[in-house]
């Protein structure tokens, strides 16, 4: 038998059926990656861990080739807009789709098809009686852990934030993001905080106090990624992955986003995903 | 009313089979998926007679107007289907299509007698034509053997039996026609273009299986130029697919001869593509209807 | 320094046949392009025995990511090529490749004869696969036809006998072995995929033959997976093509098994996309010599 | 025998060899039409009735599809430039290359090949003794005749312009192009001029005085040049037309731009023109 996946969150619903167009209402710089804002009068507030496809309604096709699919995003932030709701996501260009994203101009329109996949839990709904959330981020996985730190905060749910990049221009997110609160940070070229990986700092963490009774959270590359669930499973600490992994679709059609279950067969990550439980994976994919 | 085979359709556009999970779809998306269907009637992605896992990742690959996937049609096997999708795909408003495919004439044989006794479906599709799957089969790739599969399965079911032709031979035609032979009372195409890719940045294939299968607008004239083929060979319907993204695309179908079309991959761009392509034909008809006479008079 | 059947040159890219034509660039741009020329051996346009006009227009038709063509391979025929283009070919800076193609075994033969006996002429290409020209050679699709013709040629010419392969086939694959068992030295793939549109202004066939070849990064999936299943089946050298616009584009080719690529649509976006993809190739090297040997390796 | 091609002209010389990036300068509005210019550092002056292929540099293939290939734009006119040349092209958005063109920004880049093809020749080279040069243009046809009639100005060929709209979004270059001479307009819906065809406006002209010892030079839609071309056969009047044809590279590679001749062959529109004389086509072929 499957694990069960994390349930779609309540709050979020359903996604509006199809794309929709949506306009941007801002695009900057935070350190070196974007933040760019989708005013969505349509979709329903998505909760932390749920992500969109997104293309650009023009020139999706530069140079004749690709981007072609929509690309996944995270959503980062969100909040009340004048019409509907705002969503802020995070992006690194690596490729000819989020380079596209990153160079989005306000009022161009973005074709948006979400909230999609499954969100966080919260550390009670995982373990009773946990004793609060650590959050691990890395380069870009910093995204959806901003929206789960204000969303436990606005809960009283004790968070603790870890964070790692690996150098200045693979880095973002922290004043837009993470500007409120206390964020321990990492740095494989220490340029800011503890030099060396997050999961340094994880692992001091579970090593002291009452830690060992919390939940983690964590996003990042899948070699962070694996180091934390290998961190956690050693402790038994219940941990919370967000993966990725190459996604035509996002809602279940296409069956690309395979991700091997410990059991042998796969599941779909869009939908079953992208939060998985540390145990439901034989191993974090390589995108 | 469109029709095919006797089953009538509110508009011409379906979905391609293996591109379009409603039941996900519906967990997505909610009750929406039901009340705003965007097809006319509704493929289920290919069944085996055992439950299969699909290929390991990584499956699919972009492609410059197009993908490569090999999924190896992950599926819950003969029984799992009939139990546990079928009822819910029984609850959609449009009439079913059930794609089969099978490694033996027994076996497919198994499938059509199984899936041709429900009545919640209105016609087989039988998936000849699997890039992705090392089945021994080349039941797709020759005229003869194809007459011969059809020969076994027409009398097991009353049912409309479409025969979904490989576009990976040299004379999809002569296929087409054995089909039309040994009974099918339709065919589609095309399925996916064999096909691979290297990932740049390790110089190794980009897909675990090394190979896949193309689609989306970059085939979409090597689909048209078969379904010209087909239909002028073969004297039935023809359900044409391949890259189609738009009404435009539609009526290109049309006017080469196709009676439906199908819509597969442009559906990961837009889930609701099926019901944009139907309303852009709808606009596009008066076009459809000089093509469609252009052609009578040939 | 690469080299091809013991042509040496100076890169990895040449054209594709009837994707340049030198004398009319030279008309065009000058003597820059011998200065600068961008490929490193020049393959001309197919010649026949006798001249031929080529097809009616319309001849080509865009596409996503890539084009149809319809072009009937007009040439001035062998006489007059021999007579007018090749001393003007001769003057490339580069070695010469002649294509050719007939639509029998004795017509084949004077072709490979007349033009392996000029000096000027480094290789031969057999061109056996053009999708526009109705030939009734079927040689091209069939291994055996394919041997029988290369063993006919065979013993007329000292010179490399390199086969174009058709891509309309089921597997080209065993077409190659059968050219490599009756003495060819290398194949070329892939030439283009039968194809057609309709214009949707007219709702009738965009091209005036019905139909044609497509070519362009659209179809690279299919020409990458056809080499690598050459390369797999055959010892013999291919030089790789089909939708190749960029040195990465190259580098999947080269890791696919490919001797040398050739550019033919890019060049018409960009008349020195040879020697930019050549320029890109030599950035790429070091994915390509790990390309390289892990190929070696599996 | 073929009748020999017009030569290239002496002025332009060989193209540069290869595409070259070249910036925009100005892009407006002219009538239903758009008139922008390129800066071309590289180029020699382009001759009347010379092509280029025109693609741009970022988000030529718009929607995953469509353009794929550059597209064929005569010059309408040129001037020297602070670094290099002018060029200014006069284009209708009929589809997705020529819409793209249409909404070129001021910086945007422009990968430019040329100038191509042959020139309309003047007069006494067509015709010893020839009275002058009439000039028929229709509809974005006007193009290649501005630059014309500004050549033959400054060489004292005596020149009257004959200029032929649909309607009113159907025009352009006007004042753009044509604003500093005489023109003699018609108008399809009366807008402007003659209620009526260009082509009645010549048939009036070459009914009268000396007219029949000018030479006619045309550029236009198909059915208006094969209109022009029988009445100046019918009275042994010499034109020069600029054709079009469906062209992938415009330099004599592709073979795509046959235009029928009326011995029974073909010729490659790019190279042997776009000028062609009246008796070297078969028909004027409809692109
Ligand atoms: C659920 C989910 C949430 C995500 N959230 C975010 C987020 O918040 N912010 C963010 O920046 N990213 C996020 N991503 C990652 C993002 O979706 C990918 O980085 C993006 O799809 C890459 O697309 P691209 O076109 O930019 O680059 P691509 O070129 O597609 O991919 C980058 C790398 O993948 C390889 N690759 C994949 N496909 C191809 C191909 N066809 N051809 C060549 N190379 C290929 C190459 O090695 C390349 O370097 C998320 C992904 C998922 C699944
Ligand atoms: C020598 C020369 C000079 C020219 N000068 C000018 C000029 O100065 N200004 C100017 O505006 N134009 C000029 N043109 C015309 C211009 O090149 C064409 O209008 C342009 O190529 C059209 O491209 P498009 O993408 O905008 O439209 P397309 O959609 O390519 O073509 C317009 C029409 O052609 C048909 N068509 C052609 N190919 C396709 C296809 N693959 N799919 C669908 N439909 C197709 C359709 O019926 C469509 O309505 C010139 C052409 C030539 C040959
Ligand atoms: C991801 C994916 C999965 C597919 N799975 C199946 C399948 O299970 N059975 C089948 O007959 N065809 C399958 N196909 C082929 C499609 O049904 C269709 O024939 C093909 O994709 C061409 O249409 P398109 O270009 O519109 O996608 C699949 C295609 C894709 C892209
Ligand atoms: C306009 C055009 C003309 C062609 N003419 C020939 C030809 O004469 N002989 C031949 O062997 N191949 C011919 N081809 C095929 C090309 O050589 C090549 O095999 C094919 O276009 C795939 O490469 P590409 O995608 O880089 O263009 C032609 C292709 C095009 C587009
Ligand atoms: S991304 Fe398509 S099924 Fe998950
Ligand atoms: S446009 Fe290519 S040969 Fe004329």
């Amino acid at each position: 038998m499957d694990p069960a996946p994390l349930p779609r969150s309540e709050a979020a619903g359903p996604a509006p059926f199809g794309r929709r167009p949506c306009e941007v209402s801002e695009n900057r710089a935070s350190g070196g990656y974007r933040v760019f804002s989708l005013l969505d009068r349509e979709g329903p507030e998505p909760a932390p861990g749920q992500f969109y496809m997104l293309a650009t309604e023009r020139h999706w096709s530069e140079r004749g080739e690709r981007p072609f699919l929509p690309r996944a995003i995270s959503v980062a932030e969100t909040g009340p807009a004048a019409a509907g709701v705002r969503l802020d996501f995070l992006v690194e260009g690596v490729g000819p789709g989020t380079d596209r994203l990153c160079e989005l101009a306000t009022g161009d329109r973005v074709w948006v098809t979400g909230p999609l996949g499954n969100a966080f839990s919260e550390p009670r709904q995982v373990r009773p009686g946990a004793a609060g959330a650590i959050l691990v981020g890395g380069g870009i996985g910093v995204a959806p852990l901003a929206l789960l730190r204000r969303r436990f905060g606005e809960r009283n749910v004790p968070v603790r934030v870890l964070l790692g990049f690996r150098d200045q221009t693979h880095s973002g997110g922290l004043d837009d993001l993470f500007g409120c609160c206390e964020v321990r940070l990492a740095s494989e070229d220490g340029h800011a905080g503890h030099r060396g990986y997050v999961t340094d700092l994880l692992a001091a963490m579970l090593a002291g106090d009452d830690a060992g009774s919390a939940v983690v959270y964590s996003c990042g590359p899948p070699a962070m990624l694996e180091a934390v669930r290998s961190l956690c499973a050693g402790r038994e600490v219940a941990c919370q992955l967000a993966l990725e992994s190459p996604m035509a679709c996002g809602f279940g059609a296409c069956f690309g986003c395979a991700v091997p279950k410990p059991d042998g067969g796969y599941m779909r990550l869009c939908i079953d995903g992208p939060v998985v439980r540390g145990d439901q994976v034989a191993e974090v994919p390589h995108a | 009313m469109p029709e095919l085979c006797g089953i009538s359709l509110a508009h011409r556009v379906i979905n391609a089979s293996g591109t379009y999970d409603a039941i996900a779809a519906r967990q997505v998306f909610g009750d929406a998926v039901l009340e705003e269907f965007p097809f006319a009637a509704f493929v289920s992605k290919t069944i085996t007679p055992e439950p299969r896992v699909g290929n390991a990742p990584r499956r699919i690959w972009e492609t410059p107007a197009g993908m490569l996937n090999s999924i190896g049609l992950p599926n819950k096997g003969l029984a799992g289907f009939l139990e546990q999708d079928l009822p819910r795909l029984a609850e959609l408003p449009v009439p079913l299509i059930v794609s089969v495919m099978a490694t033996s004439r027994p076996e497919f044989a198994k499938l059509v007698e199984a899936v041709g006794a429900r009545d919640e479906v209105a016609g087989i599709e039988l998936n000849v034509s699997c890039p992705n799957v090392h089945s021994g089969l080349i039941v797709g790739e020759q005229p003869a053997e194809t007459e011969a599969l059809l020969e076994t399965l027409r009398p097991l079911t009353a049912k409309p039996l479409i025969v979904k032709l490989t576009p990976n031979v040299a004379d999809p035609a002569a296929v087409a026609v054995g089909a039309e032979r040994g009974g099918a009372d339709a065919v589609s195409l095309i399925n996916t273009l064999k096909a691979s890719a290297f990932d740049p940045a390790t110089g190794t294939p980009a897909l675990a299986a090394g190979h896949g299968g193309l689609s989306g607008p970059a085939v979409r004239p090597v689909a048209v130029q078969q379904l010209r083929a087909v239909t002028a060979a073969a004297g039935l319907p023809a359900i044409g697919m391949g890259g189609i993204a738009s009404g435009v695309d539609a009526a290109e179908f049309l006017a080469a001869g196709a009676t439906l079309v199908a819509v597969g991959t442009e559906s990961f761009r837009d889930p609701k593509a099926g019901s944009r392509v139907a309303a852009e034909l709808d606009l596009a008809r008066p076009k459809e209807a000089t093509a469609h006479s252009a052609l009578d008079l040939e």
